[in-house]
């Protein structure tokens, strides 16, 4: 159970979230796939929080939890944008009737 | 002594002729068109009169040399504007303001009616005043820009009637071969300027034509600046300028289509003094052919060859204009060649003989065109009687013309004969032998088509003139010709006639009179002319005191006049007893009669192969596909590419959010691997 | 740099533009409109006139003149001054303009289509030429530069005719893609560690100009960076393919314009930055703008004989015009010995002299389109008896454009030929051949156009006006006087070529 | 710390099996619950790292709030049929994210990290569990804090601390950034959509 | 904290109390149609709080380093995390003023919302804030949050009409922007990871000790930066993150699109300067590579594909990916390789001046074409190019002024952006940068050809319609502003580009 272990994991995460946000068709399923990069982005700093030194560890001990308060804040963004998200969503749903990223190509090229 | 201001003035006058006309006559009094004849009468009148002053002064010996104007100032010569007053000038000076007196006042009657009468003065007096200024050019460039404007001229009155194709095409054509030689002329102004820097060395100006003499001399204190090939170049671009006016092989073909012109215009320029000019500016720069054996020989072939050549095309022409128009080529051939072989006096005695009895001959053409309306000579005969006074004329001048004792022509061209076959020494005998033996052809052949000539025209019944030509070529009656439409056959009225008459009197005693064979005659002394002109010569390389002249030959006189004699005879003897009028008797030559009559073929060489195959079709169709196509098409190519790259970046735009993400995704991996490799 | 302020050139500059900017808020009414424009027109020719009258053209007298100068973005970021001022080379080519500008009013009397708009953008445009020629700044210069591009754009694209708006679009591309290289020139100019100026008048000024020593970009690829702008503008083989649409489609005016003084910006811009600030390069180079200049010649020749269209014929005659430009400059590529103004006084006087002579010849060639609703040469013929001073004038025009002494053509091509033969003798005379191809197409026009046969339909036909026929006075009496009397132009120009000569020899000789 | 590893490994195959269903599985409601299992498992995580107020924070928010209003989004949006379709950019994405993948471990492995030095991973321990609670002198002493300096220092580095100190600003604007999100959203759900065009 | 904290922040608090308290008065206000000038109004407040700022501070120093009115000794808690400098000011001045023309602007636009009106012009001021508070942003978190407070506004607003189009451009702008910041944020992490700080500062001092030899010096800064420059990248829509920018601004309200590409793009460009001059400096020959070759990019993708586009947002949406290449030029330009062994990067303020500038200036440009993209389009209903044919004719002080802002943006003098577009090709020529010059140059010379198209259809083809197109005064005024600010900046650059390089002394390294 070493740090890297632990970055390892998050980037797995990360990459799986990759995936699903390209790769599916529902927006819903994007959006999901979106907080697993999310998540994983926590993973890492929270791990890189605990494992590594901070720059400024000797004068303010405080600086430990950077890592933690970094991802307070994530989370909170997170959920304003899947607020805003699923607004959108909704929005979309009434004008499109579908919830399918695949058919909202109405401008291109 | 005759003043700067007196000479300046002989070119001014016609020039301000011209103006007066170009400016206030033509667009203010056109109804009152007569005014501009005289204004040109007078003004040439006045520029005669100078002009004799001036030759009587520089026979005199005054110092004629002025102090000239800055024109223009290139690096390390000026070009200057000034006067060079030698014996050549002083003679050409009288030749062209006399013989376009004359002209003028012949042009009152030819010209009468024509509604551009204001515009033919006008263009006569410019034309007049560009040949003075040729003539007095004392500047390398200011020769070469009269003698572009007298170019000009021509062009302007070969296409007097522009409206009529023919005269617009000829005009044209005249400018644009004649300009094909002045490029040689241009070279060697180039050249000069070159070498401006040695010229500056020694305190010569490369433009100034008796610097341009002195430094061609091998023997000259200062030291030889030109020499060698340069000189033998520099030397062949002048001269080919010269080839180019003065209509010499390969670049005769645009004289007898400038026939298009007014006739007194022939007569003038294309006659007696434009024409002239080529001859003009080899003696001009004499004393720098000189030098070169090789140029030498070159001109004197080129004129020998042009006499016979042209010569031989004028056996075979209808048009009267066009037999006199060879004969003109020819007889230029005779001067060049002349030239060529070192016979500077002779030629120009011989060019101002000329310029009496072609001039003459010419209007003469122009007095029997008034009477039949036309130029073809299988429309006219029997002449003689309806217009005598203009037989007689064209009978003495025609003998000048050939030669025959003692007319003017005789004594003129036997001196080049004599000359060719003495040799001076300038060229190797084998040039002087080859010459000597096409001059003299030459005189056979010029007999027979005078005479040629005189016969159809004059002599035998009158066929039909001008309505019968129409009637049987069944066209439109050239717009320009509609003065002379009517066939009405009488003598031409007293202006033209009076002209003629003394251009008559010129043309039979001017040859003795200029040049007395044996003894002073009417205070003329012994030799004048070529004496004259010879020691002119010999102060321009430098030297003074009097210079040689040839001695009259009575065996060559003999020779030349056997030959004149033969070709008369043959051409009487074929001609005049013929039984069919309409026919002629040289058609059995067979191929060569149509070797001859095709004119060598040389204008369709020149026309249809060169000009409208080769460099229109095939170099400038080339050229034209290629910037059309190829570097137009390469624009248009980068232009369509541009467009549609950028279509084709946009079709990565699918609309699809997640295609963005994955162009962003890849984005980072890209530059990953990018700065990686880097 | 001492500032002063003269205020002639400033009033020169920008006088029509002021007058465009009252024509547009105040002026009412066609008649008013072309009165005012006009009377704008002469105000300006005047004041060019003085520019050039009052030169001091005295051989003590300084080179620049008239400085109009105030620090315009200070020593902050950029510094550029605004920076007028005239020497030799420009003040006949401020003259050209507002000669020109004055017959391009003149020429659209006739103007139907939103006189307003038109008058606007002939006058923008004129102030903007103006601006090339007097800026001693290269910003500024670069400034005048661009700005000339819109009013001709829009002069092409709305009141042209045929595909206006592919040639005018073509115009605009070549002339922003030239002058995308140029503005790396002087970008590279400016950031050049010890120069840090635009002030033209230092750069070319022996002392102060650039050296190799401390350059971001060798000299050479500046040379080629400014060469790339102007000979588009030039414009000079083979980037010359937007001229021909440009002028065939465009109005006469514009067409007038572009080929009497739009060109001639390219051709001023080589002699006073490719010459005069980069000395040695155009030494090293002049090889390869004779090669450019003899082929421009050439080329352009033999393909106007091909020409149909009157406006195209001379369009193409003018690039092969221009090439002489580049083939005087080559002037400069003397092995040895001393260089004189010669070649380059031949390529200012070729810029003011084919200024006035293809001026006038679309002049000529609008009356002809005007009054017979063709360019076609096939179409017409026997033009000459129905419209005399036309023809006159275009023969004239011709006459010149063939190089025949007595007309301004002449002294410039002598003097190219003179100067450039010195340096390439070969080349040259292949050069010299372009005249006789130039007699050729000339003549060769005049007679299909002008000359034969009367046509029926041309039956009605009216010759010039009073109000058409004043710019082709105008011009014919500008060519006779400067064929007839030379050194009132190249005494002016040589004045401003010699101290650029002089380090010219310098470089030559090192 | 073997109890600690076997909670990883399960924690980790939890999370990725997990995630991998979030992003595989058809049925879009049974991938909502997924990343709920997802969410608790990185909870777990951040309990083994010390974070146990951001375990906390992670279900509150995660579990509590973000799952709860993705499943109501589901069920509303009515697409749960069609369900998780894949779209047709498959195989870039699984390269792409294969390739990252092999990016982030190379970073994880091969980057010289400045670990923490064992003589600070006590106190550095005792300020991250301790997070928000506010902690005795005696248990500070106990675990070795002892001068008062020090005590004060690990004392005045709570999480709120930091929240209301050093990062007042990002969570003034965070707070805006939520009304902003919210206004937002509540905006972009009204019923009369304006008539105006782009 | 402290009084002098609170005056730090005092402009983002006005900016911010800006928002609200319209979205307050649309409430209780009976009259809708002033809520625009009221929201013009409370701009006011953080101008005013700026420019006392400005006055407040000098050249290179911060408002928390203890200078100011209201300093104090005691170190201010917002130390590390913000740094109120010139360099921000500037920003604000320059996001204030592109707020307020787009308030303006929106005036006739708005009209067309029956509710909600108070919400549209909340959520561009909330916008607005962020993006001041990323210029003034020196520490990853703010930075972060910063950062998605300017965009989720954004985001609503795209999706403001709730048509077809418009919730499009919200969604994929929102799910674009979402994947953007996850990819930074895990470039953030590795940044934090590997420097044991987020503080820029800190960050600085740390990363000069990376030695290894793989680019940046270490694989965590390697990709870690790389994913900070996609996040980034999403923001000033560059090549190859720019995918988003022409459908968004195909679909979104137009006044959204003017700010978008304006204020956010600046604001972008701010913090993309911050971070990367004051953070990374130490690896900036890596770096500087990286964002030319953006640059090159940009320009060059944004060009080509607008050149076929014949919706004239869409255009604009490729012209602004054009343009962020330009000023990417100017970034890249900021460094220069050093001299001597090492080749340490030397700092060339030329660079980022530049860049400043054409943000300015590019600002007014654009500002001036969309408002009257704005006008024009709310009259003739529609965005195709065609339909703009004849335009002079039915507006033609309009149609004047909008071709000016089209030249203008293509860079012909005298206006801002080509004095701007010099000054950035100075400075990447004097980075040894040529070839990106010319590169740009050449751009430059291609734009000509679809700006100028526009503004040959509005001026030399046949009007469909002879209905005039009216203007109502506030989008006048926008409009009078905005195009006297552009021709301003090409004509007396000097006093702006005095204030942009007093705004670098503050970011200097």
């Amino acid at each position: 159970m070493s740090f890297e272990a632990f970055l390892i994991v998050s980037a797995v995460l990360f990459c799986i979230g990759l995936y699903g946000a390209l790769a599916r068709r529902n927006v819903l399923a994007v959006l999901m796939s979106i907080e697993l990069m999310f998540n994983a982005v926590n993973v890492s700093l929270v791990a890189m929080s605990k494992y590594l030194t901070p720059a400024a560890l000797q004068d303010d001990i405080s600086t430990v939890l950077t890592g933690q308060v970094f991802a307070v804040f994530i989370i909170t963004v997170a959920a304003a944008e899947i607020a805003l998200g699923l607004g959108i969503v909704f929005a979309m749903y009434r004008t499109n009737e579908s919830v399918d990223l695949t058919e909202a190509t109405l401008m291109r090229h | 002594m005759v003043s700067q201001a007196v000479i300046w003035s002989i070119f001014l006058l016609p020039l301000a002729s011209f103006v007066l006309i170009a400016l206030v006559v033509r667009p203010l009094l056109n109804r009152y068109s007569m005014i501009s004849g005289f204004i040109t009468i007078g003004a040439l009148g006045t520029a005669l009169g100078f002009s004799i002053w001036t030759l009587r002064s520089v026979a005199l010996h005054h110092d004629l040399t002025f102090e000239p104007v800055k024109w223009l100032s290139v690096g390390n010569a000026t070009i200057d504007m000034g006067l060079l007053v030698d014996p050549l000038t002083a003679v050409m000076l009288v030749v062209v303001t006399g013989v376009s007196l004359l002209v003028q006042i012949y042009s009152l009657g030819y010209m009468q009616g024509d509604p551009s009468f204001s515009r033919y003065y006008a263009y006569m007096s410019l034309f007049t005043a560009s040949m003075l200024g040729l003539v007095l050019a004392s500047n390398i460039v200011q020769l070469y820009v009269f003698w572009e404007l007298v170019g000009v001229s021509s062009y302007l009155l070969i296409g007097f009637w522009h409206e009529r194709p023919a005269a617009a095409a000829a005009a044209k054509k005249a400018f644009i071969i004649t300009r094909i030689g002045d490029v040689g002329f241009l070279i060697a102004i180039l050249y000069l300027f070159g070498r401006a820097d040695d010229f500056a060395a020694i305190g010569l100006n490369a433009f100034h034509i008796p610097d341009i003499w002195q430094a061609a001399q091998p023997q000259a204190a200062l030291g030889a600046v030109l020499g060698g090939a340069a000189l033998t170049w520099l030397a062949l671009g002048i001269f080919a300028g010269a080839m180019g006016k003065s209509g010499q092989f390969p670049l005769h073909a645009w004289l007898p289509d400038a026939m298009e012109g007014p006739t007194p215009v022939s007569a003038l320029i294309h006659a007696a003094t434009m024409v002239a000019a080529g001859v003009f500016l080899v003696a001009r720069f004499f004393p720098v052919f000189e030098h070169s054996a090789d140029a030498m020989t070159v001109v004197a072939l080129v004129g020998a060859f042009t006499a016979i050549f042209a010569a031989s095309m004028g056996l075979v022409m209808n048009d009267i204009k066009r037999v006199m128009a060879y004969s003109t080529v020819s007889q230029l051939g005779y001067m060049i060649a002349a030239l060529g072989l070192g016979l500077y006096a002779p030629a120009i005695f011989h060019l101002v003989t000329h310029a009496a009895f072609k001039a003459l001959l010419f209007l003469g053409a122009g007095s029997v065109n008034h009477a039949t309306g036309t130029f073809d000579m299988r429309y006219m005969g029997g002449l003689r009687r309806h217009m005598p006074i203009t037989y007689i004329l064209v009978v003495v001048a025609g003998l000048a013309l050939v030669g025959i004792v003692p007319l003017a022509g005789f004594w003129s061209k036997d001196e080049i004969l004599l000359g060719a076959w003495n040799g001076t020494g300038l060229v190797d005998t084998w040039v002087n032998r080859v010459t000597f033996s096409a001059l003299l052809a030459g005189v056979i052949v010029t007999a027979f088509y005078t005479v040629r000539m005189i016969i159809l025209t004059f002599h035998g019944d009158f066929r039909g003139g001008i309505e019968k030509e129409l009637e049987e070529k069944a066209q439109a009656a050239p717009a320009g010709a509609a003065g002379h439409g009517g066939v009405h056959l009488h003598e031409s009225p007293f202006v033209m006639v009076l002209p003629m008459a003394l251009l008559g009197i010129a043309a039979v005693t001017l040859g003795y009179l200029a040049n007395p064979q044996w003894d002073e005659q009417l205070g003329i002394p012994k030799h004048w002319i070529t004496g004259f002109l010879a020691d002119g010569l010999g102060a321009a390389r430098g030297l003074g005191g009097h210079s040689e002249t040839l001695d009259f030959s009575f065996g060559m006189a003999v020779v030349s006049t056997v030959a004149a004699l033969s070709g008369i005879g043959l051409a009487i003897g074929i001609y005049l007893k013929r039984r069919d009028q309409r026919a002629e008797p040289l058609e059995k030559l067979g191929s060569v009669y149509t070797l001859l009559s095709n004119k060598y073929y040389i204008d369709t060489l020149y026309e249809d192969v060169a000009v409208r195959k080769w460099f229109f079709r095939v170099i400038a169709g080339t050229l034209d596909w290629i910037d059309r196509n190829l570097v137009d098409g390469t624009v248009d190519l980068i232009g369509w590419f541009f467009r549609n790259i950028g279509t084709a970046i946009g079709r990565f735009q699918t609309g699809q959010v997640q295609a963005y993400a994955t162009g962003i995704a890849f984005g980072v991996l890209a530059i990953i691997l990018a700065l990686l490799l880097a | 740099m001492v500032d002063g302020y003269n205020g002639l050139l400033t009033a020169t500059v920008f006088l029509p533009a002021v007058g465009a900017l009252v024509l547009l808020l105040l002026v009412k009414g066609d008649r008013n409109i072309r009165g005012f424009a006009v009377l704008i027109g002469v105000v300006d020719l005047v004041l060019s006139l003085l520019v050039f009258g009052f030169f001091d053209r005295s051989a003590d007298a300084a080179r620049f003149q008239f400085i109009d100068q105030f620090t315009w973005i200070p020593d902050v970021g950029l510094n550029a001054n605004f920076l007028l001022a005239v020497d030799g080379l420009s003040a006949p080519l401020v003259a050209l303009t507002g000669l020109l500008g004055m017959c391009a009013l003149l020429a659209s009397w006739h103007v139907k289509l939103r006189v307003k708009e038109y008058f606007v953008w002939l006058l923008l445009l004129q102030t903007a030429v103006m601006g090339v020629f007097t800026s001693m700044d290269l910003l500024l210069f670069f400034l005048f530069w661009e700005l000339e591009l819109v009013p001709m754009f829009m002069l092409i694209s709305v009141w042209g005719s045929g595909r206006k708006e592919y040639s005018a679009m073509r115009f605009l591309i070549f002339t922003i893609l030239g002058s995308a290289f140029m503005l790396v020139g002087i970008v590279a100019v400016f950031v050049t560690a010890d120069v840090g100026t635009f002030n033209m008048i230092e750069l070319s000024t022996e002392a102060t100009m650039l050296t190799s020593a401390g350059l971001l970009i060798p000299l050479s690829g500046l040379f080629w960076l400014f060469f790339a702008g102007f000979a588009i503008k030039l414009p000079t083989w083979p980037v010359h393919t937007w001229l021909p649409d440009a002028h065939t489609d465009a109005p006469t005016a514009a067409s007038v314009m572009l080929a009497g003084v739009l060109l001639k910006m390219g051709g001023y811009g080589l002699l006073r930055i490719n010459v005069g600030m980069f000395p040695s390069q155009t030494d090293r180079f002049a090889w390869a703008l004779m090669a450019l200049g003899v082929i421009s010649v050439l080329y352009g020749a033999v393909i106007t004989m091909r020409q149909t269209d009157l406006k195209r014929l001379i369009a193409y005659s003018s690039i092969s015009h221009m090439g002489l430009v580049l083939v005087g400059i080559a002037s400069v590529g003397i092995s040895d010995g001393v260089l004189t103004v010669t070649g380059l006084s031949g390529a200012a006087m070729q810029l003011f002299t084919h200024g006035t002579v293809t001026g006038l010849l679309f002049l000529c060639v609008g009356l002809v389109y005007e009054k017979t609703h063709t360019r076609y040469i096939p179409d017409l013929g026997g033009l000459a008896g129905r419209m005399p001073v036309v023809a006159v004038a275009m023969l004239i025009a011709g006459l010149a454009s063939l190089g025949l002494p007595g007309l301004s053509g002449f002294v410039s091509e002598l003097l190219v030929f003179l100067g450039a033969y010195t340096a390439y003798d070969w080349p040259t005379v292949l050069a010299v051949l372009g005249i006789v191809l130039a007699a050729g197409y000339i003549l060769w026009m005049m007679e299909r156009t002008f000359f034969g046969e009367r046509r029926d339909r041309f039956a009605n036909l009216t010759d010039a006006s009073l109000v058409e026929a004043a710019p082709l006075v105008l011009m014919v009496v500008t060519i006779v006087g400067i064929g007839v009397w030379p050194s009132l132009l190249t005494d002016v120009f040589e004045s401003g070529l010699n101290p650029m000569v002089d380090v010219l020899n310098g470089v030559i000789n090192k | 710390m073997l109890f600690q590893d076997v909670v990883f490994w399960i924690l980790t195959v939890m999370a990725i099996g997990a995630a991998l269903g979030v992003v595989l599985v058809k049925d879009l409601f049974r991938a909502a619950l997924l990343l709920v299992v997802v969410f608790m498992a990185v909870s777990g995580f951040f309990v083994l790292l010390n974070a146990e107020f951001l375990a906390v924070v992670q279900v509150l928010i995660y579990v509590g709030a973000i799952a709860i209003l993705l499943i109501f989004a589901v069920m509303l949006t009515k697409d749960v049929q069609h369900g998780n379709q894949p779209n047709r950019l498959q195989i870039p994405s699984v390269v792409f994210a294969s390739l990252l993948l092999v990016s982030l471990i190379t970073v994880a492995v091969d980057t010289k990290w400045d670990f923490l030095p064992a003589e600070q991973q006590e106190r550095v321990e005792l300020v991250q569990t301790n997070a928000v609670t506010t902690l005795t002198g005696e248990a500070l002493t106990e675990s070795g804090v002892i001068s008062p300096e020090e005590q004060a220092e690990v004392q005045g580095a709570g999480l709120a601390d930091l929240l209301i100190g050093d990062y007042v600003l990002p969570f003034e604007a965070v707070s805006l950034l939520l009304l902003a999100a919210l206004i937002g959203a509540l905006v972009l759900v009204r019923p009369n959509p304006g008539t105006g065009r782009g | 904290m402290s009084v002098h904290d609170f005056y730090v922040i005092s402009p983002y608090l006005a900016m911010a109390g800006a928002g609200l308290l319209v979205i307050l008065l649309d409430l209780v206000l009976p009259k809708k149609s002033l809520l625009p000038y009221f929201a013009f109004a409370a701009l006011a407040g953080p101008f005013v709080l700026s420019l006392i700022q400005f006055y407040d501070i000098s050249e290179s120093t911060n408002l928390l380093q203890g200078s100011g009115v209201f300093s104090t000794d005691e170190p201010s808690v917002l130390l590390g995390a913000l740094s109120v400098d010139r360099f921000a000011l500037f920003f604000n001045f320059l996001i204030i003023g592109a707020t307020a023309l787009v308030v303006l602007s929106s005036t006739d636009y708005v009209k067309n919302l029956e509710r909600f009106q108070g919400e549209y012009f909340g959520l561009i001021l909330f916008s607005a804030t962020g993006m001041m508070l990323l210029a003034a942003a020196t520490e990853l978190i703010t930075i972060y949050i910063s950062l998605e407070l300017t965009t989720l506004p954004l985001a609503a607003l795209a999706a403001f009409l709730l048509n077809r189009q418009s919730t499009e451009a919200g969604m994929k702008f929102l799910i674009i922007g979402a994947i953007s910041s996850a990819l930074m944020l895990y470039g953030m992490a590795l940044v934090f990871g590997f420097t044991g700080s987020t503080q820029l500062a800190e960050i600085s001092t740390s990363i000069g000790q990376a030695t290894g030899d793989m680019p940046f010096g270490s694989y965590a800064l390697f990709i870690g930066i790389i994913l900070m420059v996609a996040g980034f990248g999403f923001k000033l829509s560059a090549a190859p993150f720019q995918m988003w920018v022409p459908d968004v601004y195909e679909g979104a309200p137009t006044p959204v699109v003017a700010f978008l590409s304006v204020a956010s793009k600046a604001a972008a460009f701010a913090v993309l300067l911050r971070v990367f001059f004051t953070g990374f400096f130490d690896v900036a020959l890596d770096w500087g590579i990286l964002i030319a070759g953006l640059a090159a990019a940009s320009m060059v993708i944004g060009n080509l594909v607008a050149i076929s586009q014949s919706n004239i947002r869409r255009l604009f949406g490729y012209s602004t990916i054009a343009h962020a290449g330009y000023i990417l030029v100017g970034v890249a330009a900021g460094v220069k390789s050093g001299e001597g062994i090492f080749r340490a990067p030397e700092f060339a303020a030329i660079g980022p001046d530049s860049v400043l500038f054409y943000l300015a200036a590019y600002a007014a440009s654009n500002l001036t074409a969309f408002i009257a993209i704005t006008a024009i389009s709310t009259k003739i209903n529609s965005d195709q190019i065609s339909d703009y044919a004849g335009l002079v004719t039915r507006a033609p002080v309009l149609s004047i002024i909008f071709a000016l802002s089209l030249l203008a943006l293509v860079g012909v003098p005298p206006t801002g952006i080509f004095i701007a577009k010099l000054y950035i090709f100075t400075a990447a020529v004097d980075s040894g940068l040529t070839w990106l010059a010319l590169l740009g140059v050449i751009n430059s010379a291609v734009s000509a050809y679809y700006y100028i198209r526009i503004i040959r259809i509005m001026f030399t083809q046949p009007a469909v319609s002879e209905e005039k197109i009216t203007v109502s005064p506030a989008p006048w005024l926008a409009l009078g502003l905005a195009g006297a600010a552009m021709v301003f900046l090409g004509i007396a650059p000097g006093f702006v580009m005095e204030a942009a390089q007093s705004a670098v002394r503050a970011l200097a390294v």
